[in-house]
């Protein structure tokens, strides 16, 4: 079958749709999600598709969804909890960090959570610090959690298939620019399993880690940085847990060089956690230090320049690029 | 509060001797796992149910095959009424691979996913959004499954508790949350957490059809989860029930519960649930005082018997829980 | 729901016209400030109060120097009734540095501390408990200070509503949670996030004196509100107020509210705060038409004068910025 | 003044009741705090000295009592709000990520949140996985949060001192292993500035970075070590955020090789922050990989074994470090 062009969101839609044509036990609840369609159009038309019983609108209660899909996944179904941005997820904590990442060993294995949180972050629009953040670290951190950032259409359509009929709690989180963004899907029934990066781009000279938003960006870097003749390989590893770290370190044995770029704030990111990876599975591969691309140390602020210095842009990947292509072993060094 | 059985004589006797026998598996149970406890078998927290019995007993009995429970983090009781066998919870105290947890839970983990109890909880509140979603998978798969949360006073002052009823309310689920108002929280009473000690009205006003039952007695308690029951299944969900009770003992097992005074303790021991459900064998039935005896006997060593059989069973091995954490 | 003002013609002129003038600014706020949003001079979320000026007004009139509010998403009205100054609400809109947070908040976190006013807040009931925080930072100082947190009908199922007003009412603290109810959270309604629309009654069941007013009436809000705060200062607090009103447009600036009704709309436009603020100069002073126009003409002024001012005005640098973060 | 050897829950405590007695704005609430004295008996005998206004017993509700001591402090109160567990802090995750960090930066340097969150976290006692978390890695990665982790009596009383006195929000994590803990106090006033590393003993072989209860781990293997001629040096950072990033690179430039040992689990925790930080600046100063030694990517089983298994024990930090010492370059690298 054919390839199309779509939307992000509309693969978003795609998944959703043919997972609950395929299993009863798929539902999905959220604010406006079932009348109005979803703040970002994901759900339009799933309500007259399958009604109210199966997508619900819910109150203001994010610590209640959560835990009521937590709830239902305990008791057999696929639940769908969309939150609408990502930073509202932290009054779900509890529900996230203490019940669904833990009920299966709390069990001894008998339980199983195929519960999905569908949230979205990152900045975009001046919408400022409590709706910008960027929290998969957060998540990362708690065992039992699986999480899941999608950057192009065909990955968020794979990954959501994927998530819908495995047993464990997923974090799928999206990105509030990218839901507009296009790219090609398949007509045909397709999943993408976790813990299967994705070279977006190869290149030999340099290991560029990106997900989410980021990757737009690393692949614009990479094509201006092609310009000069810099060969860059772009990883994104899609899911951050399960981490493919099989394929980071193949390109790392081939580059041996290597940038992560995350939009959220340098300080305990995922990104210092690939990086203690790297250094320490492949620390004789490496020819420069592993660099960090990522966001200021600050929440976002309002003011459209100030929101643009918090995260990396285009320019700072490219920089980064060249710094650790450039990088000269220190006279005073051993 | 104490009140007679609403319906006089009336009961078939399987009922009452169903209601007395958990009730006494339960007083048995955690009466000799304090022992065990106190012999150092038993690690971390151990809240008992004891002087609760007549609310898991009573509201477990009244509902059917397919129906969920959800748990405290005081949910030995529950686990039991709900069906649970005493040898896998005895071996899940002790650490056992045979527990139903494997080891890995305890007592504030223990769950019994096929017998409908989605598990004790250790954070107090978190069964409410967890039972309402059960509540829900129930409804979304067109099952009149009911769900009971058995919940506590304490946790009626947690947000989870607006949120979660309020969930089970406007979309009418087969849900019932039964508030065990012991009056206390620990060692903080009812009156310094709250001024509106009828926590009933939380639910009402919610518009939720709630009310009071006198937690000490199995009848009153099986009564109301019934009726809910039943009109939860006629599409008229959910309900709130709060079951006014009383700890024999401290919070935990290492809590000496000084703060409880002499007077209230007296006041429901007088009302013990488990005498009351003996009592209603006796005037309701034709048993003898023997053949409670014999009942009693009979669970007495089963509790042993599960205790011979936890000792006997090994832990998982640190290779098994490695091997296991590799899929998680 | 309308009803006359409690107490005939007997309000003092400086009152009626400070509650004019308020009601009257924040109208103009709101309705200049979409156009400078449609002119792209604004980013961001704007939820405009249009239609509910009657509640920020009635409260915040009735409060005193040293009270505090907490605000919510759709703070503006909150924040000029408390008497902050509108060039630095606009600059802070337009991003710039003379605005209330240099530019750093928008209109979802605007600030006013030196007035007591705790912050509008992009999360949803967060209010709550933040207010009651404050009253109890006066309580624990020995202040008589009193603090209102206006809330929402979509906040009153979160739950910090629960949470929050419980520990208020444990500690007898000054607090008075007004819930502005506009009867839809974005374009749910709240028929479909409740069955128990009547919100005040949430309040009662936690011991709290609770009551509903017409929240498009300023005089009833006021005197509701003032009756509360010298309640409160006797140490009978907290108290809930419900104000029902209805907003004027849909839920922000992109929302074309299509879910509104009609008849409701013109119901509450029949029945709109500003008006009838304007009617009751009209009723009860010997103010004119003219003067009041007067009035207007100077609040127009003055939203004009702070485009101006923050037009004129800078933006924090990436350098001021990263500097201010090497201490954060 | 003399010294003292007192416990770390008796050093909590006169810094508590000294800082009460010196700043009426000072105040704590908690669930039993008052009349039982805390669960760990820090707040022992302070109702019966400040009265009941300022030593508050609470409902059961997190979020609530987080977010009422965060409003109090926008209101110019200091208050402490202990929470029995951390992973109970879990339920007030917005009111501290959305409000408390990033009040001050919302409101352009404005506002100020002097909050503290006491609580405690780590294993043990078979309290099981809802009550054993280390969960430092979810604060740390939070802009506007302070991260204190005393290992000592000591760090305890001056690093809680210093949070009073000082204007942000402050997560103070204790660890239920450490109460009953001893260690010489002075008798006089003294505070601990944040963003101190301490060298908890002087070493030139490795570096082994530590907090928390890892620090008398990290402590008794480098006593074991020195048996065999190894010397350690051993860094507590004290306070994770500020990261004494100076003293630690200090330490790396002399020893060459770094141990980071935590209880917290591997994946996205505080140490592989730190290991990032370390490549990226002393990349040449390494003579072996960053060792990470961590808690396993498990919630915390209630089994004892199962349990010891799961986070760092003495003999796991001391093969560590004998593993980055015999660190041989491998034949086949550049
Ligand atoms: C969210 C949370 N906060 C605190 C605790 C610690 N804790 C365990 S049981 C308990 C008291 C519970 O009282 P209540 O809810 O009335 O239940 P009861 O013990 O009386 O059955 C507390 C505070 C907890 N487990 N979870
Ligand atoms: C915790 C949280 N959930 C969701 C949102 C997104 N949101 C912003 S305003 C709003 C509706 C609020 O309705 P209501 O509380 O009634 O206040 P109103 O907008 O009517 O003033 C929602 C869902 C939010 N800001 N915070
Ligand atoms: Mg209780
Ligand atoms: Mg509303």
């Amino acid at each position: 079958m054919a390839d199309r062009e779509i939307m992000y969101r509309d693969a978003l839609r795609e998944a959703i749709d043919e997972e609950m044509a395929a299993n009863a036990q798929v539902f999905i609840i959220g604010e406006g999600i079932a009348e109005r369609g979803g703040s970002y159009k994901v759900t339009e038309g799933l309500l007259a598709k399958y009604g109210k019983k199966r997508v619900r609108d819910t109150p203001i209660a994010e610590a209640g969804m959560i835990g009521v899909g937590v709830g239902a996944a305990i008791a057999g179904a696929r639940p769908i909890v969309e939150i609408l941005y990502v930073d509202f997820a932290m009054l779900g904590m509890e529900m996230i960090v203490n019940q669904a990442a833990k009920f299966r060993l709390m069990t001894g294995g008998t339980g199983r959570v195929p519960f999905i949180m569908r949230t979205q972050g990152g900045t975009g629009g001046g919408v400022a610090a409590q709706h910008s953040q960027s929290l998969e670290a957060l998540f990362y951190h708690i065992p039992g959690l699986k999480v899941v950032m999608p950057s192009t259409p065909y990955d968020a359509k794979g990954l959501l298939k994927y998530a819908l009929r495995q047993d464990d709690p997923v974090m799928f989180l999206e990105h509030k620019h990218l839901y507009m963004t296009k790219g090609m899907v398949p007509e045909g029934e397709y999943v993408i399993e976790f813990g299967k990066a994705d070279i977006k781009r190869e290149g030999s000279d340099v290991t560029l880690i990106a997900w989410s938003n980021m990757v737009p960006r690393a692949m614009a870097a990479a094509a201006e940085l092609a310009k000069d003749g810099i060969s860059v390989e772009v990883v994104d590893p899609r899911t951050l847990s399960p981490l493919d770290t099989g394929t980071i370190l193949a390109s790392v044995a081939k580059t041996k060089r290597v940038v992560i770029v995350q939009e959220a704030v340098r300080r305990g990111g995922v990104a210092s956690d690939i990086a203690s990876i790297i250094q320490e599975q492949a620390f004789y591969d490496l020819d420069a230090p592993i660099t960090i691309v990522a966001g200021l140390n600050t929440p976002i602020p309002f003011n459209l320049e100030l929101e643009k210095a918090s995260v990396p842009q285009v320019p700072d990947v490219v920089a980064a690029v060249r710094k650790v292509l450039h990088h000269d072993i220190p006279m005073a060094a051993e | 509060m104490p009140k007679k059985p609403s319906a006089g004589n009336t009961r078939p006797r399987a009922l009452l001797e169903k209601i007395y026998k958990t009730a006494k598996t339960i007083r048995v149970f955690e009466s000799e796992g304090i022992k065990l406890y106190r012999r150092g078998l038993i690690r971390g927290y151990f809240h008992p149910y004891l002087g609760q019995e007549a609310i898991a007993t009573g509201a477990c009995t009244a509902l059917k095959e397919g129906d969920y429970i959800a748990s405290t983090h005081r949910g030995h009781g529950h686990c039991i009424a709900q069906g649970a066998e005493i040898k896998k919870m005895v071996a899940e105290l002790l650490q056992k691979k045979t527990g139903y947890c494997k080891g890995y839970g305890g007592s504030m983990h223990i769950a019994d996913i096929a017998k409908g109890n989605l598990g004790a909880n250790g954070i107090v509140g978190a069964g409410t959004p967890l039972g309402v979603g059960a509540a829900l998978a129930s409804q979304i798969r067109g099952s009149d499954a009911v769900t009971v949360t058995f919940t506590s006073d304490g946790a009626s002052n947690n947000g989870t508790f607006l949120e979660g009823l309020n969930l089970a309310a406007i979309w009418n689920l087969n849900f019932i949350l039964v508030i065990e108002n012991n009056q206390y929280a620990v060692s903080t009473t009812i009156e310094e957490s709250t001024r509106e000690t009828e926590l009933y009205k939380r639910g009402e006003s919610l518009g939720v059809p709630s009310r009071r039952v006198d937690g000490n007695d199995p009848l009153a308690v099986y009564d109301a989860i019934e009726d809910c029951a039943k009109l939860c299944r006629e599409g008229k969900g959910p309900f709130l029930i709060e079951a006014v009770t009383y700890r024999h003992t401290g919070h935990h097992v290492n809590d000496p519960g000084s703060y409880m005074p002499d007077e209230k303790k007296k006041y429901y021991a007088e009302r013990d649930p488990v005498n009351r459900a003996r009592q209603y064998l006796l005037d309701m039935t034709d048993l003898t005082e023997a053949q409670i005896a014999a009942f009693d006997a009979e669970i007495e060593q089963e509790f042993a018997d599960a205790v011979t059989f936890a000792e006997a069973s090994g832990e998982v091995s640190v290779e098994e829980f490695k091997e296991f954490l590799e899929t998680y």
